[in-house]
């Protein structure tokens, strides 16, 4: 019997939801047991510690990872494979990223940068005197959150100053950044008070959806609208594509990482092959798409309906 | 023997034509002693004074400020704390705590949203049923803490945990998306709505949660039902003794907290258009609004303070927020100068009652 | 005569103490019978026993001729047994109204009582203020004060008057005098005289003897957790009395327990 | 003759209520001073002021001549003055031992004592059940009881035991009898002579007339916050203090405050 | 006149030759009774007891359960939570309650990191900086409890939020990572070495943890200091008329908890092997040593319980944990579990002393 372990960095981000379910259905597929362990809040990483030390007390054959930190979990997953487990990041790359047998991956970084160019595209001139609220993940600065945030102000062409951290750019443009906890509440919260700062801003980037819904809200009750972008692609934030509440969002594939993992997984526990990287990168790509109405010049982009067929819950 | 004991007693004949003349001593009339004095009869002043400066303060460094509309964004943005705060407020009074209020608000509004749409039972009714089941949930904390003598913060703790993670299995963790609730239910987000005045949007939510203050202001100050709840807070072993129904005040005070915190879950669809199980209330409204009782000068001890305080302290703390981020420092800084403002309203509170006192 | 209140048997024992040891206790009606003993003896413990404070490990109890068992306090306020406990049972922060109406306050006139239940608090202050004026404690200069506020004895006076104005069938004071002065404490004896002559009975413990022997019908001498005698303050000195409760003296027809 | 400890124009206020009302006080080295007064009329004030429980609004303080300013009760104890407030001051959930030597435990002799600190608790325990002893509360039956489970004479006896055993220059018990049987009182009393027998100074506050009769030296007779007069107990009858202390009479000399 | 007075007492009489007896009652000595009063007198007892029923409940349940690496695995867990746990001992015995345990650890162990790191201390001088550092931390909050007679509630809320914002303000998010310790700083992963027997494994961050608390043990027994926090606890005005000075107590207290917490933010370093500013006790350390603490039996109100409650409180919440991700519960549902266990744990101690009392 194979046993298979996946960690992720929270259990209630709906992303992780599905990555989870994904994993479920392919592990019931393959007749894999899967035991999910999950951190408490978004970059608890002592308990994906404790989750792995929890997956070598019982003898698992595979560990699916998405670090909360990804440097420092290094040892840990170092202490797995010394067990014999067979470690795969997903969505996350470690820090080396060889740290890991393998990483199934989209680039955050990649996803950001697709909106900051079609932002960028979309405004045209007027990017020049754009008024740009940033709502971000957590102050905590989880590397999603550094990741796509800087990859949007990239994309936008704003100097980031350091890349590895948000917040310190000095650009005009950017009215304030706000955490939101990448939900719909904290998103409300974060625009009405960068609303009150600068009722003529523009632009909104949001970490994810649902603090994109909650943008929007706030926009709508100020009487206000203007062009929101996100990122994670889920069925309800495409929807909200399609609706027109958000512009554009940059697609990812969690039921995809989770089951090509549970599919290393099994075939490791068969034969002892590891999965092997994408053709000219380090990780296996399973990609990122930009999801728009409104396609611009320059930027590839799906729409609404496409993203709808590909969409994971 | 009596007379015997007549003797021993003999020397109160010095009793006779004992004087009867109330101590009365001069009073300090200077306009200082009377500000002192009502300072120290109303323990809302204080956070009130600390509320005025930080309003003066705030509106000189920032001129958006001083706005119509950055007030009402004020207000709407503490009105689900101030109705948690509701709840908090009479638990607190009676030396409890309850980390509980935000996962029974988050539970709730799930709990309405899914009954709404995944049994298709009619809005009106799901909020009906909601607001049962917040109250059911308070009433099980209640239970728990008075008849099988639980330490409310541990009880709480683990109906907490408990209730969030119910919300996110029954939930599913999806979220009910705000056009499909307008279109189909909006009685839901009924407390979203809003009365202009003059270009300024008050919405309803804030009309309730100043009404619920004050409703619950009067409860406390002038029935028999609020004086047992400071009894119990107090000394409960002296009011048991003293004939106060302690086990029931405690069940009743638990169950009428999960009651305010379903109606914060209704608000807060209002509020957020959206059913969400993973709003942050459910993690940091225990929190958020013992912070606001307790800047508002209740104590953690139970059996002082007035629930006008907490509804001060809520605002000191939207005021500083918001205030903060128009001065417009990055997040980290604005979180460090509200740790760093907390402790300096409190700190401005004890001067203030010790000069009074 | 038929006691009103009448126990047998009473045990109440905590962890390796026993403060109440096969106790038995009889009021008789309309009279003050006084409890008296060394400290420690059980005194308290015998009338938490019988108020409802605490629950008995053994033993019953009878309330005109009917057993009881009072669950709690407010039971054995319910069927008039009004109580003045030795820790005074008040709440420190709130008023001296407050503390006197606990679980029986007056609610306004009118709509603002019956619907809105309003406190009736200018009659609740102005009842208050009376009743501790008929104590004399005329030093209390601020009838809104918070009880925690007040000297000991002024305390003990408010616990005092609540219990001589509310109790019905029983009135029971555990040393209601002990803080008190002088002209406090001779207003006490003369309202349990009041108390009685409206046809209460009162139990009271005390360790001032020469006021115990002034007002009491009969004395009820406690000694090690149960009742060594029950004595006629006109048959015996205070002496006596004294001695039989300190064990230096045993009265006739008993014997020292084992 | 010099007083030991001196106070002049004390003034206390809590909020509207006037507690000490510039009020002089004087304690002559070696004497036994009792302190009499109606409830509420300061007393308790006053000692509270003397032994640096609370900081009076105004006036000064003089002990063996110097002026003395406590900050706290530690100070007041340092300079050597011992104190059993009404309250008692006992910490409910520790043992009897623990609360006697709170702030003065004993350490084990040698290596355990210096460097680990570690308390002498058979010591501190036989020490206390002496003292307990001396003061004839032998119905405590177990020294390691928490405080809180002892009776209402108990926890006083134990207090008094306290301060007694720890004096050094002066003593002050704030009703020190109020909740004690006969035989216990009468031990206090003992053991208060006992103490000025060792030379030093007590000042006891007691609402018990023949008690401060019989062994007071001077009677301070407290009144309205501030000393109304002093009386030599054999000059006066404990009718006439009765009779001062509550406004019945006017002592030669002194005229009602305005 | 004296006299009269002696007159007034002649009753007296009646005490000579009074018995000088003292009370025995008979003892009842069947064992159920010896049972119940050894329960009575050790309150770590109970919670004892809870772990053993839950130790052999998961033996059953799950077969990996009952190896000895599963138990060090167990230990490893809670060794952080222990030593927190030790800090948050103290400052409730006192009455109070420190919610920036967790915040201090953190800060500390970026501090240490970060000294050696980028500014080139050697580890050592490091981490004795960083042990006073988190020692000050904690003095600050003593501080403002004692002195300014601030809430602790409030207080630590505040340093909670400061020291996490400062946190990450000062190290810029960035994590120091393992393999550069391990070749510059050793010293920093000390107590991440471990004592192999048998083939198992047990870290000296174990043993540190229980040393603290047998060390603690011994001082809140059997010193006076430890005696003083307890009557600080229970009572703080009769400890201050006492003679307690408990101001300086209540410093000393809150100093020596920021100790603990440095000395757990270096044995973080140990643990986990890097420096991570966004580890998660900082949020989390709170709430965790606080339930360790009040499933130990500690009186949140102060002046009871024991300290080897709270081990075997943080020992329960670890087995609980362990247990039901090996028994391959999902999150969830172990999130949900332990809030019912946390009850259940509690309300078992509380029957248990009941039927014992
Ligand atoms: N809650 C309790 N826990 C443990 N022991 C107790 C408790 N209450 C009372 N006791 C013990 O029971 C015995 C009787 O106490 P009780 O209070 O009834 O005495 P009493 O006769 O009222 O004395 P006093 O005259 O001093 O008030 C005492 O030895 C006391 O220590
Ligand atoms: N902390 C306080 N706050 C407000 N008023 C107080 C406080 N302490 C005492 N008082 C008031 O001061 C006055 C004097 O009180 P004090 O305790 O000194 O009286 P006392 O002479 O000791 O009376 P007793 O004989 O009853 O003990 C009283 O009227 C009391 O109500
Ligand atoms: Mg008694
Ligand atoms: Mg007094």
């Amino acid at each position: 019997e194979v046993s298979a372990c996946l960690i992720t960095k929270t259990d209630t981000n709906p992303f992780f939801v599905k990555m989870k379910e994904g994993a479920e259905a392919k592990a019931a597929e393959l007749g894999v047991t899967l035991k999910s362990y999950a951190g408490k809040i978004d970059g608890d990483h002592e308990s994906q510690v404790a989750a792995i030390e929890a997956c070598i007390a019982d003898g698992a054959k595979g560990i699916l990872l998405t670090a909360s930190d990804t440097k420092a979990i290094t040892d840990s997953v170092k202490a797995a494979r010394d067990a014999g487990i067979l470690v795969i990041a997903l969505d996350t790359p470690l820090e080396p990223i060889d740290a890991a047998d393998a990483t199934f991956a989209t680039d955050n970084f990649k996803a950001g940068l697709l909106i900051g160019q079609w932002a960028a595209a979309k405004m045209g001139a007027d990017a020049a005197n754009a008024k740009i609220a940033m709502l971000d993940l957590a102050i905590s600065q989880p590397s999603v959150d550094v990741l796509r945030d800087q990859g949007f102000l990239t994309g936008f062409g704003i100097d980031t100053k350091d890349p590895n951290k948000w917040g310190d750019e000095e650009d005009p443009r950017i009215v304030g950044n706000e955490v939101t906890a990448g939900n719909e509440e904290g998103g409300l919260k974060a625009m009405e008070a960068l609303l009150a700062k600068d009722p003529d801003i523009n632009v909104v980037y949001t970490i994810n959806e649902p603090s994109a819904a909650g943008a929007f809200e706030a926009l709508k009750a100020a009487g206000k609208t203007a062009l929101i972008v996100s990122v994670d692609g889920g069925c309800p934030g495409v929807q909200d594509v399609k609706d027109g509440v958000i512009g554009a969002t940059s697609q990812q594939y969690p039921l995809l990482m989770a089951s090509l993992g549970i599919e290393a997984i099994a075939k490791f526990a068969a034969d002892g092959t590891k999965p092997a990287p994408t053709e000219g990168k380090d990780f296996f790509d399973t990609g990122v798409a930009l999801i728009t109405d409104q396609p611009v010049e320059g930027v590839e982009s799906i729409d609404s309906a496409k993203g709808l067929e590909l969409c994971w819950g | 023997m009596a007379d015997e004991a007549k003797a021993a007693t003999s020397y109160e004949a010095g009793l006779k034509g004992a004087s009867s003349r109330v101590a009365e001593f001069h009073e300090d009339t200077n306009t200082l002693k009377k500000i002192q004095h009502w300072l120290h009869q109303t323990p809302s002043a204080v956070p009130m004074i600390v509320l005025v400066v930080s309003l003066i303060v705030f509106g000189l460094l920032s001129d958006n400020f001083f706005k119509a509309t950055t007030l009402s964004t004020i207000l709407q943005q503490i009105a689900i704390v101030g109705i948690l705060g509701c709840a908090q407020t009479i638990v607190i009074l009676t030396a409890g705590i309850d980390l509980s209020v935000g996962a029974i608000a988050v539970f709730s509004s799930v709990l309405m949203g899914q009954m709404t749409f995944r049994y298709g039972l009619p809005a009106e009714v799901s909020i009906a049923l909601g607001l049962c089941l917040g109250t059911a949930m308070g009433a099980v904390n209640g239970f728990l803490i008075s008849r099988l003598k639980l330490p409310p913060f541990i009880v709480t703790l683990g109906t907490w945990q408990i209730l969030l993670a119910s919300n996110f299995i029954y939930s599913r963790n999806e979220t009910i998306r705000s056009s499909d609730i307008g279109e189909q239910a909006p009685a839901l987000q009924f407390w979203g709505g809003s009365i202009e005045a003059g270009g300024v949007k008050v919405l309803y939510a804030v009309f309730l949660m100043i009404a619920l203050v004050a409703i619950m202001a009067y409860v406390l100050r002038s029935t028999a039902w609020g004086r047992h709840v400071y009894a119990v807070g107090d000394d409960p072993d002296a009011a048991e003794l003293a004939g106060v129904q302690t086990k029931r005040v405690l069940i009743q005070v638990y169950a009428l907290a999960g009651l305010f915190c379903a109606i914060a879950g209704w608000v807060m669809i209002g509020r957020f258009g959206s059913v969400s199980p993973t709003a942050s209330t459910g993690q940091l409204g225990n929190i958020q609004s013992i912070t606001a009782v307790v800047i508002g000068g209740i104590s953690l001890f139970g059996g002082r303070g007035s629930i006008v305080g907490m509804f001060f302290g809520a605002l000191i703390v939207g005021v500083f927020e918001m205030g903060l981020r128009l001065v417009g420092t990055d997040p980290q800084w604005t979180f460090f100068l509200i740790g760093v403002l907390i402790i300096f309203a409190v700190a401005v509170d004890q001067w203030i009652r010790k000069v009074a006192a | 005569m038929e006691p009103i209140l009448k126990a047998r048997g009473l045990v109440k024992r905590y962890g390796k103490v026993t403060a109440l040891d096969r106790c038995d206790f009889d009021l008789l009606p309309g009279e003050i019978l006084a409890v008296i003993g060394d400290n420690g003896a059980g005194k308290s413990s015998l009338i938490k026993a019988l108020s409802g404070a605490v629950v008995p490990d053994e033993g019953e109890i009878w309330l005109e001729g009917r057993q009881v068992a009072f669950g709690s306090p407010l039971d054995a306020r319910g069927a008039g047994i009004e109580t003045v406990y030795q820790t005074l049972a008040m709440s420190p922060a709130l008023s001296i109204a407050d503390n006197m109406f606990m679980g029986r306050e007056l609610r306004k006139p009118g709509v603002m009582g019956r619907l809105f239940r309003q406190l009736d608090r200018p009659a609740m202050e102005r009842f208050a203020r009376e009743k501790l004026n008929e104590l004399g404690l005329m030093t209390i200069q601020n009838i809104n004060q918070a009880v925690e506020t007040l000297s000991g004895g002024q305390r003990q006076g408010v616990a005092v008057a609540r219990a001589a104005a509310f109790g019905s069938k029983v009135v029971i004071l555990d040393e209601p005098t002990a803080a008190l002065g002088v002209k406090e404490s001779r207003r006490v004896l003369e309202l349990i005289r009041d108390v009685r002559a409206r046809g209460i009975p009162i139990i009271l413990i005390s360790h001032n003897m020469p006021h115990v022997f002034e007002v009491a019908d009969r004395i009820h001498i406690h000694r090690l957790g149960r009742r060594l005698c029950v004595i006629d303050p006109k048959d015996h000195t205070m002496s006596d009395a004294v001695a039989f409760m300190t064990g230096a003296k045993l009265p006739d027809g008993v014997e020292e327990a084992a």
